[in-house]
């Protein structure tokens, strides 16, 4: 059969999730200040809060699994493996970046990490992640896809179409909702009249399922058997992951739209502090190693930054390549 | 580039200066005011400390005119293309729009095989007054987020298309839309919005025109020459407008005098003023920030070749981006998106040759 | 409130309904014979099997409400009640026809009689309908839009999209879905892993219902239902009514992708006969009657057909016309 | 016209005359026993007793290489086009089809936004070796079945566009679509189809081409002169190179040789090839089903604007569908499809003119 991952986590696998938490998380600070300073163009839509699910999920991953993100995939990049150096050299718009910067912070991944470019139409990685998975199925690999996509895209007809046939033909795919109760200033509340995103599950005839999002071990359990399920022939699952992002939609926005409180709220359930506190308790981890990994962390965010200063910028006439094979 | 401004939007007394984005959004309260039928509907349009849109656009009007009216999509651009259709049918006038232009694609069918259609399916029994707004152009977002779109609405009977470069014309010519019975498709430049509000843009094009207090409707099917030259016609749209006044100055200093013109829509298009124009001054070069291969500017290229061809001194050439996806990279997409400098160069080949 | 009409059909009713339902299949077949003597351009999609559906829907219409339809609208318009003189010279592509000859088969119906042309794109008149149906409720008129379409469009992304906006605004609007268990040749059951249609509506938070399609009293009695809930307020409702066409999916397809005893059993439940029986055990109707329908029904086809073979061919260049109101 | 269709595919020792369906069947057929991974993928197109598409064309093909590899879909157009190009990015080589053109709106951001541009965001790692065929024309089906729309895709940078216009090229082109890495729309015309099969339309023409036993291909971007001739240029595609083949025939009785290109593939365009006729006739009329507005015509007659002009004699004029959606009357379509007299007519206005 297909190779499936333990269910238990050993504890050099807890301690090295603990510090990709930390380090998407780092990643995404030291992103906001440089951008801050206007060192990167464009815009970025941060997952700050989120990491929990960006870990566990790609935790429960395997080395040519495929991962497909949105808008906001900076987490979800560093999650799965990509160094953080090409993904700091594509948001400087440099040639070592990850997408040779034709793709920019909204089209973060690398197919050759098993990610691929981010999709930054809402919803529309969701039916090329089904489609990828049918080439697993279909070349008798042992793999499966994974598509990240928020509630927001819950309400896109590619959502519909892609589940569909993803379940009609039992494709090895999960179709992960990172539910962060917004879509842009937009409450899920407003635009939906069921309670929970994985509720819609039923209309495909798949397993639905909403766990905490903000729960790294979790997380990693629901996808692993999810995708145990798919590996083994068992079809998809639609898994809807509780979550908040804790800054603004994009950085142009301060959020006013949602009630302090709320965050507030949402803050106290840092899933960075959540999974510091479990490891903490069961002595897994000690204040030490905590500081320990932090600095690891920053030296290698240092080096990121550094490699995507010294990187060379592309040529402008190297826009015109990469459109056709042939 | 006030300066130039001012010349494309001629100041009218009891006038102010405003913002593209603040002239769009008084030509909206204008027309909400004045008709209970006329309704708004998208993303992120009303919400409470909302953005007012992607771009600020109607912030402040779901206080004024309530959420009946100003009505909060889900993420549903197929779905609501279709409502705002249907709403149509029923006898509203709404105004809905998409946050960037690209994703007009998503609600392609609904535009151009219903909304373009359902007139002609029933044998001129319906009315489709119905607007689009759409977000376009290059500013660093990337492939999925910087496209310009109008050849593929220009292609579409049944549609009008709207492409305003200025406060002035924004105004009026979307007033202008909300007014008429065929559906619009109302293009507007990302970086010609102005300043006000958070989204201030690298690159963006300060244009504060100056717009007169209250109403005032421009026509569809009026271009306007913006400068008038005796030795090549500019036609361009949108932030091409401004990049050609730019080159025309540029030109002038070496004894050519261009004609600015500015299509402000392309359908219905004023080719008669075109062809005046180009019969004039003999030369004829586009400029526009669409994909080179198809864009708006091919059918500009292929009327004049057919109608002009007797006054034609020297070839018609197109200024455009090349036949690629557009790039993240500023240093790449500063060399996708026409610059001032890439028409001065082409104008002296087509004047020169 | 909004008026509502009897929920205890009349004999007169009944009657009314007896006939529309004949006029239906007649209208059908007579459309048939004329086709197959080339006497009739494009192709057509014909519904013999499915009268109840379109007269038990429409006779739970008011006059202002809308009806939108498919590529299959042929009964939907006879039921609707648009003088079938007027589709008869459509599909004759006269200028006197529903739509001036520009519409044709797929595109039947008439505006001024309560029924969008047809939508010949699956699924594609779901939002029109809906969009209406907010005209309806923002202009606080007691009006409905009722929409049919097919099984098979239940698989389009537009059918989400609408459906979900008409359930989060509450609009008065029916989504009829006539399930005649396939998609031109495709068994609804190998494209759905759901057993019935109606049970997606959960996946919006409205009610969903299936009932007999073949029972016209019943597709009555649950569109009068539905209907009532909408003009009420009660938002939009997901019925799908079961049902079979007896011919072809198109004039060129002779259906050998549907088992005989399939087809043979459903005939067996004919809506016409069902209702004709009904009506004589209670002795609304006799022989005699049946008799007068079917020639009175005859009488109208043949004046039909008649007006329709009199009427003029619209201009070629009348081609140029009816793009745009100014 | 099968004499005109013989001077079009160059009859072969050793070919058997097959119709468009058969040559396209016989393509499908060799690169699925060729390749495991070519796969087929859309509506109705395997189904035990169906139609093999809407068209035929896949007829008999599950039969031999089962429903793993003969997939057929519900009806979502934008979801198994996604699909498709997912599974190319997997490593398949998916053919996908919708059963007309028309509908391709609905997946036109997966193919705009998604398929054109993966391989362009992702830096070129990526490849996206899918087909996505399209039947294309009016055939009195009304205005969402007839229209043609190699333009709307001639204009996404990232997209290759096929269109033949008889069973040879057909058979050549589409295994050549299937064997390259780039994403193609590969257009087919209804009433090239060949009557084989239920699918007879009015107005169909029978083009019955000699096509030879087994592997040939041939290359995108290489257009062909189906008719020599001196004094202009005919360019046209699929149902259009037929019409004028017609009227150069009629032409040359009074005494005008036109030389007919036949297009063949929109993207890549034969540049060199059009430059190297137009120079010649000096004069240049496109003719094409697509609505003028906008059509591939204007592309071509852009093209020829900038670099021909010194060689033109005349303008250059388009024959196209005028600006309105597809007309269901009989009478009113063959006035709205370009006719092999107004072809006559517009060659006339030019060359006299
Ligand atoms: C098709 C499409 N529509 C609209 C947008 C603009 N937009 C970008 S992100 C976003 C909100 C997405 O919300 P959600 O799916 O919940 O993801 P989140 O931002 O919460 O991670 C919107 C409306 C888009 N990128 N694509
Ligand atoms: C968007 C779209 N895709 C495909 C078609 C071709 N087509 C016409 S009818 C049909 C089957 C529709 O099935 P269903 O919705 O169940 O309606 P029925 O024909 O059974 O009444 C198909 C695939 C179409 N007209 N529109
Ligand atoms: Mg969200
Ligand atoms: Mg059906």
């Amino acid at each position: 059969g297909p190779f499936m991952k333990e269910a238990v986590l050993t504890n050099e696998r807890k301690l090295a999730m603990y510090r990709r938490m930390r380090l998407c998380r780092m990643f995404e600070e030291r992103v906001n200040s440089l951008f801050l300073q206007g060192r990167m163009p464009g815009t970025i839509h941060q997952a700050q809060g989120q990491e929990a699910c960006a870990v566990g999920v790609c935790e429960a991953l395997n080395e040519n699994d495929l991962l497909t993100s949105t808008h906001r995939p900076h987490e979800h990049a560093v999650a799965r493996g990509i160094p953080v150096k090409y993904l700091m050299a594509e948001l400087f718009a440099k040639k070592t970046g990850c997408c040779g910067g034709k793709g920019g912070s909204m089209h973060m991944g690398d197919p050759e990490m098993g990610m691929l470019p981010a999709i930054a139409i809402v919803g529309g990685g969701i039916p090329l992640a089904a489609g990828y998975a049918l080439s697993f199925k279909y070349l008798k690999k042992p793999n499966i896809a994974a598509c990240f996509f928020g509630d927001g895209a819950a309400n896109e007809g590619i959502f519909h179409e892609a589940i569909n046939m993803a379940a009609i033909w039992d494709l090895p795919v999960l179709f992960i909702c990172e539910n962060n109760k917004y879509g842009a200033s937009t409450l899920i509340d407003t635009v939906m009249k069921v309670k929970t995103v994985s509720e819609r599950a039923t209309a495909y005839g798949i397993p639905g399922k909403t766990v905490d999002g903000n729960d790294v071990e979790r997380v990693y359990q629901a996808t692993l058997e999810a995708g145990n399920r798919a590996r083994s022939g068992g079809g998809p699952t639609l898994l809807e992951l509780e979550t908040y992002r804790f800054a603004g939609h994009s950085r142009s926005d301060p959020g006013h739209y949602r009630p302090k409180e709320e965050v507030a709220e949402w803050k106290q359930r840092d899933p960075i502090t959540l999974f510091e506190g479990a490891c903490l308790a069961s002595g897994l981890l000690n204040e030490k190693l905590i500081e320990e990994t932090r600095t690891s962390v920053e030296i290698e965010l240092d080096e990121a930054v550094a490699f995507a200063e010294a990187s060379p910028s592309p040529l402008p006439e190297e826009c015109l390549s990469d459109v056709y094979v042939e | 580039m006030s300066t130039l401004n001012e010349m494309i939007s001629k100041p009218e007394v009891g006038g102010r200066k405003l913002s593209i984005v603040e002239a769009l959004r008084e030509a909206l309260c204008e027309e909400m005011r004045r008709d209970d039928r006329v309704i708004l509907i998208g993303e992120d349009i009303g919400v409470k400390g909302g953005f007012g849109g992607a771009f600020t656009v109607t912030l402040g009007l779901a206080e004024e005119f309530g959420h009946d009216r100003v009505i909060d999509t889900p993420i549903s651009e197929a779905g609501f293309a279709g409502i705002a259709t249907g709403a149509a049918l029923g006898g509203l006038r709404p105004v809905a729009d998409v946050q960037y232009g690209d994703f007009l694609f998503l609600a392609m069918d609904q535009l151009a095989n219903h909304a373009a259609k359902l007139r002609y399916m029933s044998g001129g029994k319906l009315r489709v007054p119905m607007v689009m707004r759409a977000p376009i152009g290059a500013t660093t977002r990337g492939a999925q987020h910087g496209q310009s779109l109008e050849a593929f609405f220009m292609h579409v009977p049944g549609l009008k298309v709207a492409c305003p470069s200025n406060p002035y014309d924004a105004k009026g010519l979307l007033k202008t839309a909300i007014r008429m019975d065929d559906p619009v498709i109302f293009f507007e430049h990302k970086l010609l919005y102005g300043s006000k509000g958070s989204r201030k843009e690298v690159g963006g094009v300060e244009v504060f025109g100056t717009v007169p207090e209250g109403e005032y409707l421009i026509p569809f099917g009026q271009a306007k020459i913006v400068r008038p030259g005796k030795d090549i016609t500019l036609v361009a749209n949108l932030l091409m407008v401004h990049k050609s006044m730019q080159a025309a100055k540029i030109l002038s200093e070496s004894g050519i005098e261009a004609e600015v013109f500015d299509v402000r829509t392309l359908v219905p298009f004023d080719w008669p003023a075109l062809f005046e124009s180009v019969s004039k001054t003999g030369r004829l070069v586009i400029v526009e920030e669409d994909n080179l291969t198809g864009g708006w500017g091919a059918e500009v290229a292929a009327r004049a070749a057919d109608e002009c061809i007797g006054f034609l001194q020297g070839p018609i050439r197109r200024v455009a981006a090349p036949d690629t996806p557009v790039p993240f990279a500023p240093v790449m997409e500063n060399f996708y998106v026409p610059s001032v400098e890439r028409i001065v160069k082409t104008v002296k080949s087509v004047v020169g040759g």
